[in-house]
């Protein structure tokens, strides 16, 4: 399984490739790209903060949750960091399964996950000021993660 | 032990880790009151700070092993 | 729009480029992919017939409705003809959008639309023998399409 | 007008094309009717094939214009 967190540009063809299969019939591929827009603000660019090590052991675990949970045949789960510029990926989650629906379903339910539990921040950097961006799809707003150690 | 801080929590202590002694019985919530005395510019962000010891994330009575690195999580937006 | 029915290589970085948009925050893209085994038959190769020029009016016509109805920045619709081996793409759709929901909403949606109306025919090859396949999901066994001109 | 194979229907007739000269009054059924009755072979796709005039799908009542191109279009399997 390709997993990756990298402040490289994120290559879809490497992506694609790592989830292909004999017995797959269909590949998604989702991106998740720089907006030049956010709640009605003008973005410049975006800068990415993560936690790298925790990061891929958590799409680690959501993609392998994945792939039981849909019976894919792979996936893989790349998230940059650094400076990201209008249009450019700062996600890329790929799937390979057997029919459409589930691979559908599958990264559908994988952005979703990544983007409640994976320790990655965006900054957002407009003409006049910049923020810190603070989910509210974060678990640490909406919900206490399953399986948390500690009582 | 060390204390990693990221995003909006690393901008307002200035900085990205700080080493911490431990002290016998030490929870997660007992490490973060002594970070906090130390900045306390990061008490605005308690109400939403969530944490991870050794990269998996824990309850803030979780007890704290010789060692351990403990991440200061602020919600996440990745994606 | 990026509509293409041919026999080369479907390429996925030209289609992902083809749909950047700065008004993008999300793009989905779907790739069927021959598979080694249909309905419990060992699959050999895949042979496409189409009926490229109106292959490409109906790609052309289902991409324009998904823009609209699903409020897309772009789409791209690539269809492969002749023989294709296992693993190689037959169908790759592309969109662009503002948030994720629709994106996946927007690309299955189109791939169904594909399936029941583009007029492309795949062969399986079998070890043992070959058949035309007569899509279940064509339209010409679901259901009349819809604004059919005659009586 | 022209009349176009595609696929399975390609197969038992052994040919792709077809030049065939309009009648009076010609519409998408008679002009298939005269197709089958020169491939008796195709009488067994009947049931599930579909038409197309120029480019476009249409029932088997419509009208054949002058010089058009109809497409004899089995179930499509696409994708």
């Amino acid at each position: 399984m390709l997993i990756r967190v990298t402040p490289d540009v994120l290559q879809t063809d490497e992506a694609i490739a790592s989830v292909a299969s004999a017995g797959a019939g269909a590949i998604n591929v989702f991106l998740g790209v720089v907006r030049n827009n956010n709640l009605g603000r003008t973005v410049s660019y975006l800068e990415y903060d993560a936690y790298p090590a925790m990061a891929e052991k958590v799409m680690r675990e959501l993609a392998e949750e994945a792939r039981a949970r849909f019976g894919l045949e792979a996936a893989a789960v790349l998230h940059r960091t650094g400076r990201l510029e209008i249009g450019e990926a700062s996600l890329l989650v790929a799937v390979s399964c057997g029919h459409r629906g589930e691979s559908f379903e599958a990264t559908h339910w994988l952005v979703n996950e990544i983007k409640k539990k994976v320790p990655v921040w965006k900054k957002e950097v407009w003409e006049d000021g910049e923020a810190w961006i603070e989910g509210p799809e974060s678990m640490g707003i909406q919900q206490a993660p399953a399986g948390m150690r500690g009582s | 032990m060390t204390v990693l801080f990221f995003a909006s929590v690393a901008q307002k202590a200035g900085v990205r880790s700080l080493a911490l002694a431990l002290e016998p019985g030490d929870t997660v919530a007992r490490v973060r009151d002594r970070v906090v005395a130390r900045f306390p510019q990061l008490e605005s962000s308690l109400p939403t700070l969530m944490y991870a010891l050794n990269e998996e994330y824990v309850r803030e009575s979780a007890e704290v092993p010789a060692g351990a690195t403990l991440a200061l999580i602020p919600p996440v937006s990745g994606g």
